[in-house]
């Protein structure tokens, strides 16, 4: 299987420290792929270098064969990949439709037309409707960011990373905070969009992961120590005596 | 559509047309108010750079405290293109613009890749680096004594040439090109740059991950902020008919947030129009009656800063969406600390 | 070199007396992340306090302003170098207690409420005691000159120095060697242990607000006979504190102190030298450095950026 | 019993990390606080000294409501805190480092001279600054901090985590000391065995939720109710 | 690859203090050669030394005197931003030191390897209930199996981390009173007396029982 | 063209005549005409006192202001001008340029002032002379002492009641190049003021035989001397000539007086205001200039000084300055001028003006003063003074040392530089 995205080989330190120290990584077309870890094992950093946030110390990104390592987070963002965040980054005064309004790549295309007003342009409203329809948020797109549950927020945080019509998507613990009713939700919705792009995710909630992922990457000492379907990692041993070999 | 939207994809909106009908009477009844037609060019000029500052401050969250520098630079610009190149109105206010904008750019080029108070810092320095420079080069500028003799220049449409000498047609020049900035400074922001700048200063990181060039976005806009400011500043220079550097200093600087932030220009589009309008209006009336008026207005900004960021235009804001059995809103205090960028 | 060499000592002096001037505000910045732009005012209302008790200006029963008069100079001046600054620390703390609000919330907030709070100090200041300005006499022992190396030097730059460097030790002793320094440090680093050590981190950080305020004065008054005593000595202040801060690095007490000698040297050389580029040479200077150095010469990662 | 939580919900920001946790350590006990990462073990000490409010729920220590006190009044109540990344000031000196940690309270009060006794190396160390300390060095500092402050309740986060088995063993004993005082202890491990050394009571807890609780011996004595509960 | 992988030569590291009267308040000393394709276990006593080890190890904090050579490099030699392409140390987030540095960069040597040799882990959080461990011990294994070398340093205070030890450690040091004590398994870890005091008695029973 | 009426209604012809020759449309007639009231005799008179209340300037203005209110009252009192009242208003020009344009406006526009009196800031005194000048308003620049204010920037409308740099520099350079020793060294504040200033001295050290050995150049706001000082001392000249002005000179004298350096070199300090010296008395060195002092030894100054302290019991400061004096002669001078032109039409008034002489007596100097036609400037006896070592009194601060013919003391060059707008082009209008 071609990859889509590949890290090869990334490195990344903050001084002396290191946080990433060789992550090597593939993410097919249409892949649900899972990545976790203990805290602080360098996944959200790796995100972060992935998505370009952090030009890594070595090593190589590469999208559809194209080297992207070093642009900058707006340009690999046009290149057609897109992230959620963990803790999470709306445009908080904004509504729920005019959040991912401003994430269409039509609206970033006329980024610097002034011509006609965002309001007047019913193809973006009609996009939005679209997209909240699809993250569940259908309605409630005329509600302040600020004002959404935190679940429907959640959502919308997916929502808004959708919008971008990207190839890959990052989601960096999307289930966090929520209720077990919540992960559901979002589990569905993840469930829905499974096969039609490629979707890496950080997770903590291993039953979420586990029961959705294609492969799973582990990475600790920004390192990927381990990596590949629920099925491989759950046959070691120590995982089989811990609460991770528990579940099912 | 509900009448928010509605308004926002409009070119001119009920409101802004009824205010310029009403601008449009003032000499009729200025005088009648205790007040003189200066000081209602003064108050459209100062409104209009209060905008363009609100660019920054109130729709892209970037803290600018040293934009008087523009405000002045745009001054000398329109007086210096007149005297030493060509005295015409038009060239001239577009020097004016030109200098602004070339200005802005340099130090946007600078600052643009930071935020929050460090940005504040870098903007208050290069401030002080334009108001030495405008001191410093009298030869130039006239240093303190300030560049004199700027004149009135008329207005020339080529089938018509109307004679601006005069308060009254200035202040309609004035008002033209005023009611003109407003109708694009509304276009604008409701535009997908506005929108973008919106986006920008509620949270930076997640719209440069959504693909939208940031630097470039900061860049431009405080260009732009700081040309339009200089638009101002020139028209400023011809209601003065001269330029000097004070209005450059920090202390000047300063009146431009306050104006934009007493009058609520977090929340609103008119913020910045009705803080210009607020302040001139009580340093005219207030002042005549005591020279400590500055210490009525720090207590009130203060008590703004501590209680009611969103300002006047929030308070009505609140007002209006209590009698409409809505909640009041703390977008205000949000906005503002989104002025750091993204630490919501 | 010969010639070079005043022009240096200079330099130093005044460098010295800049970082007395940062002291407060960098302590207020350092511990507390706030920016202080009434540090100014306040510098400016210690020098005020100070001419009130020197020269007995006093709003007081004419037989008492008399009684005190007949108090020698030196003495008037030594109650005023300890009163004007506790005065000054009583109005830093009611300042403390509006900015208060503004805790935890963007920097900004402080920055515009300090902004307002100088306004109206200065105003208050044109109220009270106009807009004329004063000199604050000196005692014989600190006026006068010293002739040194064929030219005669000021004994109260001398002096205004030597009180310079003596209060910055004094300050660093005080952060190093006490037990409110420990706190005011450990505060500083990580509030949340210090309040779960059982410390009051509202009363903590009235006390610095105030000890910030009270350096501020001490400031305003060492430098009063030198820049004179006016409504607008504030801004005169709070300029170069600022600008020290930025370029040492907020929250080094070692960056503010070399920032400010630094400067110092600069506007004293260029004084010398190029005399119309000295006010200008300081802000050249902070952009050139902070263009390189974000966070200025000897700046930690703080809450101030984002 | 003295310490009583009932019921808390605590969030950050808009994460719900706690729902509806109840626990309870009464004077002479020593009661262990187990789960894995991210189960809201940490959390849990946060609310009980107000470092994150709790949005619903009580906390009383020693008689008095203290949900809604200071964290500053909290302590001085008489809470010790052992915060698992140690906290020192890095800039100030071990000496420094305790001495600002000294306070007055209903409980016994520690000396220096004492905690030195606890851990000996801790003499050699008081005028080292604490960012030149190893990890190890650094744990016994703060639990020192801790004792320092005179508490009535000590809250442990993470006690073994980088210290020599000796020591562990050290702190055990301490713990028992402080046991045999009448102070109470609460004790957060992910070292399962370590905390049930010593505790009476356990409660364990698993993505913000109590999950089980019940004498430690329990768990103790029994592998399998352990291995289900807390993994190997 | 001849020699061993890892070698200290006569490395000392003292910290003193006093400006008048220096009084050295720490003195390590070590001289070890290590070969690769092996995991070595660490133990000593808190403030022994084993940190200030690594990081000579790894070339973040100068010796006092002695050489650390890895692959026959010395790594004080090699430019700093390439050192870690030599020796990596993993260690806890707070422990983050700052060192100065003498040289330029440029009058340096480059290190000429992609991957670290040796792989020191200080301390790594072993936790049971997230199974994490069964990959971090696989990840031992494969770094071994690849040549490189493995030193993992750890304070045995649970029977899991004994077992541990035992598991994967081909070797073990002994870190405590300023030297670096070899031990070629684990029956001869426990023969030495200050191993049985550093562990303590229950823990030594557990090691015995295990042994 | 002795009528004023009959160029008005010429002007109103020809700009009407020029607007249909060009095609242009105004949009609101010539503002002259709309200028023009035909008011009713008994009309009070209104004049505007653009004063510095607050700002650097801030007690200059206000002092000035005093003097100003005496003359009013003086004329009120018996009667006011050709039987009308004689009304005034004040506004605070906070030592900016821009307020005083918005308060000259205010007061032209609003509150139909047809004489504005006051300024101390050269800056501000420009722009309300601009303002002034476009409604043809007469403006009395009372304290401004820029010779550029007589000089480039004069004007038909603006009158200069100050001694200015260069008529200080006439009266105390040649003497102290004679007296004092040849080489000289000017610290000169960086701005419009000082360098023409400096320039004025530079020029008679020259023509004295002097020799100019540096000008240093000081920034304003400069607030230590310190490394200027040391310069001097280096380069040990005989004379220092400042031309440092507001906050400055007092920081230079503090520090001056603190150094002990008042003595050697020679000190020459352009001009002190009387307002500026009373905060600081202790700081007088050198060698300065003033227009006048409250206890020359002239008939008529004790009356004087009473009764400006019956006016001003409370005031903060006890004795009036040459500020205050100036405010004073100016105001008295426009409203005889009133008087004698026998109404406010403002060509009339300035044509009055510009004819001004005044005696000895009158002016309550040394010799008669005139005002210069071609400047605009009022030539008067310049003073110089140095610190009064034996004072008889708190207020006796100067000791009066020598005083200057006007003709003297004159700026030469600057009827050169002056160039006067023709009547014609001055709006016209009575009030």
């Amino acid at each position: 299987m071609s990859a889509l995205f590949e890290a090869d080989r990334l490195q990344m330190r903050f001084g002396n420290r290191i946080v990433l120290e060789d992550i090597t990584l593939r993410f097919g077309p249409g892949e649900l792929c899972g990545i976790m870890g203990p805290n602080g094992a360098g996944k959200t950093t790796c995100f972060n270098v992935l998505t370009g946030r952090y030009r890594p110390s070595r090593g190589q990104v590469r999208l559809d064969g194209e080297d992207i390592t070093g642009l900058r987070p707006h340009e690999i963002a046009r290149k057609g990949v897109s992230r959620s965040f963990q803790i999470m980054n709306l445009f908080n005064d904004f509504t729920a439709r005019d959040n991912i309004v401003t994430a269409l790549p039509g609206l970033r295309r006329r980024g610097f037309d002034v011509s006609h007003a965002v309001a007047a342009n019913s193809a973006f409203a009609d996009q939005a409707e679209v997209l909240l329809e699809r993250v569940g948020l259908a309605g409630k797109g005329g509600v302040l960011a600020r004002s959404l549950s935190y679940g429907d927020r959640r959502a919308l945080e997916i929502g808004v990373a959708l919008a971008a019509a990207p190839r890959i998507l990052f989601l960096d613990e999307p289930t966090s905070g929520l209720g077990s009713d919540g992960t559901a939700r979002l589990a569905a919705l993840i469930g829905s969009l499974k096969g039609q792009l490629t979707i890496v995710i950080i997770e903590h909630d291993m039953r979420f992961l586990f029961s959705l992922a294609d492969r799973i990457s582990v990475i600790h000492w920004g390192q990927v120590l381990a990596q590949g379907t629920p099925q491989m990692l759950r046959d070691n041993e120590w995982v089989r005596n811990s609460n991770l070999g528990k579940l099912q | 559509m509900d009448k928010d939207s509605r308004d926002s994809s409009r070119l001119v909106t009920p409101a802004m047309l009824g205010f310029i009908v009403l601008l449009c009477t003032l000499p009729l009844w200025i005088g009648k108010v205790g007040l003189y037609p200066y000081l209602g060019i003064e108050i459209l000029i100062w409104a209009l750079y209060a905008l363009s500052f609100n660019l920054l401050l109130g729709y892209s969250g970037l803290p600018s405290f040293g934009h008087g520098a523009y405000f002045g630079i745009g001054a000398y610009a329109f007086g210096l293109f007149q005297h030493n190149i060509v005295p015409s109105l038009w060239l001239c206010l577009m020097a004016a613009l030109g200098a602004g904008l070339v200005a802005g750019a340099m130090v946007a080029a600078f600052i643009s890749h930071r935020r929050g108070i460090y940005y504040a810092f870098m903007t208050i320095a290069f401030g002080q680096v334009f108001w030495v420079v405008a001191i410093k080069a009298h030869s130039i500028t006239g240093g303190e004594d300030g560049l004199l003799r700027i004149a009135r220049l008329p207005a020339d449409f080529g089938f018509a040439n109307i004679d601006l000498a005069d308060n009254t047609a200035l202040f309609y020049f004035v008002l033209a090109i005023f009611a003109l900035a407003l109708i694009g400074l509304w276009r604008l922001v409701n535009s997908p740059y506005g929108r973008i700048l919106q986006a920008i200063r509620q949270n930076e990181t997640r719209a440069a991950f959504i693909g939208h060039n940031v630097w470039l976005y900061k860049f431009t806009v405080f260009s732009l902020s700081a040309g339009l400011s200089a638009l101002a500043g020139g028209l400023f220079a011809m209601a003065q008919t001269s330029a000097f550097p004070d209005v450059m200093s920090l202390h000047y600087s300063g009146y431009v947030v306050m104006m934009t932030l007493i009058g609520g220009g977090l929340v609103s589009f008119w913020g910045p129009v009705i803080g210009a309008a607020l302040f001139l209006l009580a340093r005219d009336i207030i002042g005549a009656v005591t020279t400590g008026w500055m210490l009525w207005f720090g207590l009130l900004f203060m008590a703004v800063v501590l209680f009611k960021p969103e300002g006047v235009a929030g308070w009505w804001q609140g007002l209006r969406q209590r009698t409409a059995g809505m909640s009041g809103n703390a977008t205000g205090f949000a906005r503002l600390r989104a002025l750091l960028g993204g630490r919501a | 070199m010969i010639d070079l060499l005043p022009h240096l000592l200079n330099g130093l002096t005044l460098g010295l007396l800049f970082a007395l001037i940062a002291l407060g505000f960098m302590l207020i910045v350092g511990l507390m992340e706030q920016i202080n732009l009434a540090h100014g005012s306040l510098f400016a209302l210690g020098a005020y306090f100070s001419f009130m008790l020197v020269a007995a200006h006093l709003p007081l029963p004419a037989e008492w302003v008399k009684a005190w008069t007949t108090i020698p100079l030196g003495w008037r001046y030594v109650t005023a170098l300890v009163f004007a600054p506790l005065l000054t620390a009583l109005v830093g703390m009611l300042l403390e207690f509006c900015v208060r609000r503004t805790y935890g919330k963007d920097p900004l907030y402080g920055l515009l409420l300090t902004f307002g709070a100088a306004m109206v100090i200065e105003e208050l200041i044109r109220l009270v005691w106009g807009t004329r300005d004063y000199v604050l006499p000196v005692p014989q022992a600190i006026s006068g000159g010293i002739i040194l190396w064929d030219l005669i030097w000021s004994t109260y730059r001398f002096y205004a120095a030597a009180f310079a460097v003596s209060a910055i030790a004094l300050v660093w002793l005080f952060i190093e060697r006490t037990p409110y320094g420990a706190i005011i440090k450990a505060g500083a680093h990580d509030s949340e242990i210090v309040r779960a050590l059982g410390i009051n981190l509202t009363r903590l950080r009235m006390f610095v607000f105030a000890f910030g305020a009270l350096l501020a004065a001490v400031a305003g008054i060492i430098l009063a006979p030198i820049w004179g005593i006016r409504p607008h000595m504030g801004v005169d202040a709070v300029v170069p504190a600022f600008l020290i801060i930025v370029l040492g690095g907020v929250g080094s007490f070692w960056g503010a102190v070399s920032a400010g000698i630094l400067i110092g040297m600069l506007v004293g050389l260029t004084g010398a030298y190029a005399s119309e580029w000295s006010l200008l040479s300081m802000y050249v200077l902070l952009i050139v450095v902070v263009t390189f150095r974000a966070r200025g010469l000897f700046g930690k990662k703080s809450l101030l950026e984002a | 019993m003295i310490l009583n939580i009932s019921s808390l919900d605590t969030f950050y920001g808009e994460t719900q990390a706690l729902f509806d946790v109840s626990l309870g350590v009464a004077p002479n006990e020593v009661v262990a606080l187990l789960g894995p990462n991210g189960a809201g073990k940490t959390t849990t000490l946060r609310s009980i000294l107000g470092l994150t409010k709790p949005r619903r729920g009580r906390v009383t220590f020693d008689g008095a409501d203290v949900t809604d006190w200071p964290t500053h009044e909290i302590a001085k109540a008489g809470i010790g805190w052992v915060p698992d990344d140690r906290r020192l000031c890095p800039t100030l000196t071990v000496a420094r480092n305790l001495a600002i940690a000294i306070k007055r309270t209903r409980f016994r009060a520690w000396s220096i001279k004492e905690t030195c006794a606890i851990f000996s190396p801790l003499e050699y160390l008081m005028d080292r600054e604490a960012e030149n300390l190893s990890g190890g060095e650094m744990q016994m500092v703060a639990i020192a901090r801790a004792l320092i402050g005179s508490p009535g309740l000590v809250l442990f986060d993470e006690p073994s985590q980088g210290l020599a088995p000796k020591i562990v063993q050290d702190v055990l004993e301490t713990i028992r000391q402080l046991k045999a005082e009448g102070i109470a202890v609460l004790i957060v491990e992910q070292n399962a065995e370590t905390a049930l050394s010593v505790a009476d009571r356990a409660y364990i807890l698993d993505l913000g939720r109590v999950v089980w609780s019940g004498e430690a011996a329990a768990l103790r004595d029994d592998p399998a109710l352990r291995r289900r509960l807390l993994g190997a | 690859m001849s020699g061993p992988l890892l070698r200290l030569v006569g490395l000392e590291k003292t910290y003193s203090r006093g400006l008048l009267r220096r009084q050295i308040t720490f003195r390590l000393k070590a001289e070890l050669d290590l070969a690769g394709r092996q995991i070595i276990g660490v133990i000593g006593p808190n403030g022994a030394g084993k940190t200030t080890l690594f990081e000579m190890m790894t070339g973040s904090n100068r010796p006092s005197a002695g050489r650390v050579l890895v692959a026959g490099r010395d790594i004080h030699r090699v430019k700093y931003g390439e050192r870690d392409r030599l020796a990596v140390h993993y260690h806890q987030s707070y422990q983050v030191r700052r060192f100065s540095k003498r040289l330029p960069s440029f009058l340096m040597q480059p290190a000429g390897e992609t991957y670290p040799l040796v792989h020191l882990f200080d301390e790594p959080q072993f936790n049971t209930q997230d199974g994490y461990i069964g990959f971090m011990l696989d990840f031992f294994h494969r770094l071994r199996d690849d040549g490189r070398l493995v030193v993992v340093c750890l304070h045995p205070t649970a029977r899991y981390h004994l077992q541990i030890l035992r598991e994967i450690c081909e070797g073990f040091l002994f870190v405590s009173g300023g030297g670096v004590t070899r031990h070629a398994d684990f029956a001869g870890l426990l023969v030495d007396p200050r191993v049985r005091n550093y562990l303590g008695s229950g823990m030594t029973q557990q090691a015995e029982a295990l042994a | 063209m002795g009528n004023g009426k009959i160029s008005r209604r010429k002007l109103i012809k020809a700009s009407a005549m020029s607007a249909a020759l060009a095609g242009t449309v105004g949009f609101f007639g010539p503002f002259q005409a709309t200028r023009v009231y035909a008011q009713g005799q008994k009309k009070p008179i209104k004049i505007g006192f653009t004063c510095d209340a607050s700002g650097q300037y801030g007690d200059s203005g206000q002092d000035d202001l005093r003097g100003a209110q005496m003359a009013i009252a003086e004329f009120n009192a018996k009667g006011g001008v050709l039987g009308r009242k004689i009304e005034w208003i004040t506004a605070d020009t906070e030592t900016n340029p821009a307020t005083g344009s918005r308060v000259a406006e205010r007061f032209i526009t609003r509150e139909e002032c047809g004489f504005l009196i006051g300024a101390v800031h050269s800056g501000v005194a420009n722009a309300i002379t601009q303002v002034a000048a476009k409604y043809g308003t007469l403006y009395l620049n009372t304290n401004s002492s820029a010779p550029s204010e007589a000089g480039e920037n004069c004007n038909r409308i603006k009158f200069v009641w100050d001694g200015n740099g260069t008529n200080f520099s006439k009266a105390t350079v040649g003497n102290a190049v004679k007296s004092v020793g040849k080489n000289w060294i000017l610290l000169t504040n960086d701005y419009v003021w000082g360098h023409t200033t400096s320039a004025a001295t530079k020029a008679q050290v020259e023509a004295s035989g002097g020799r100019v050995v540096d000008n240093l150049l000081v920034p304003q706001n400069t607030r230590d001397f310190t490394s200027y000082l040391l310069k001097i001392q280096q380069a040990k000249p005989d004379v220092v000539a400042t031309a440092v002005g507001g906050d400055d000179i007092k920081a230079l004298r503090a520090q001056v007086a603190q150094l002990k350096l008042d003595g050697k070199p020679a000190w020459i300090n352009n001009q002190q205001d009387w307002p500026d010296v009373w905060g600081a008395p202790d700081s007088l060195f050198g060698v300065f200039g003033t227009t006048w002092y409250h206890k020359l030894p002239l008939p008529g100054v004790a009356e004087f000084v009473k009764k400006w302290q019956a006016a001003h019991p409370n005031g903060p400061i006890p004795v009036p300055g040459n500020v205050s004096y100036n405010g004073y002669m100016a105001t008295r001078e426009l409203l005889r001028a009133i008087e004698r032109a026998g109404g406010t039409n403002n060509i009339k008034v300035i044509k009055e003006l510009e004819g001004l002489k005044v005696s000895a007596g009158e002016r309550m100097q040394h010799f008669d003063a005139y005002m210069d036609p071609v400047t605009h400037q009022m030539q008067q006896t310049i003073y110089l003074a140095r610190k009064n070592a034996k004072p008889a009194d708190k207020t006796d601060l100067y000791e009066i040392i020598s005083w200057t013919e006007p003709k003297t003391a004159m700026d030469d060059g600057a009827a050169a530089k002056c160039k006067l707008a023709a009547y014609e082009q001055v709006p016209t209008f009575e009030l």
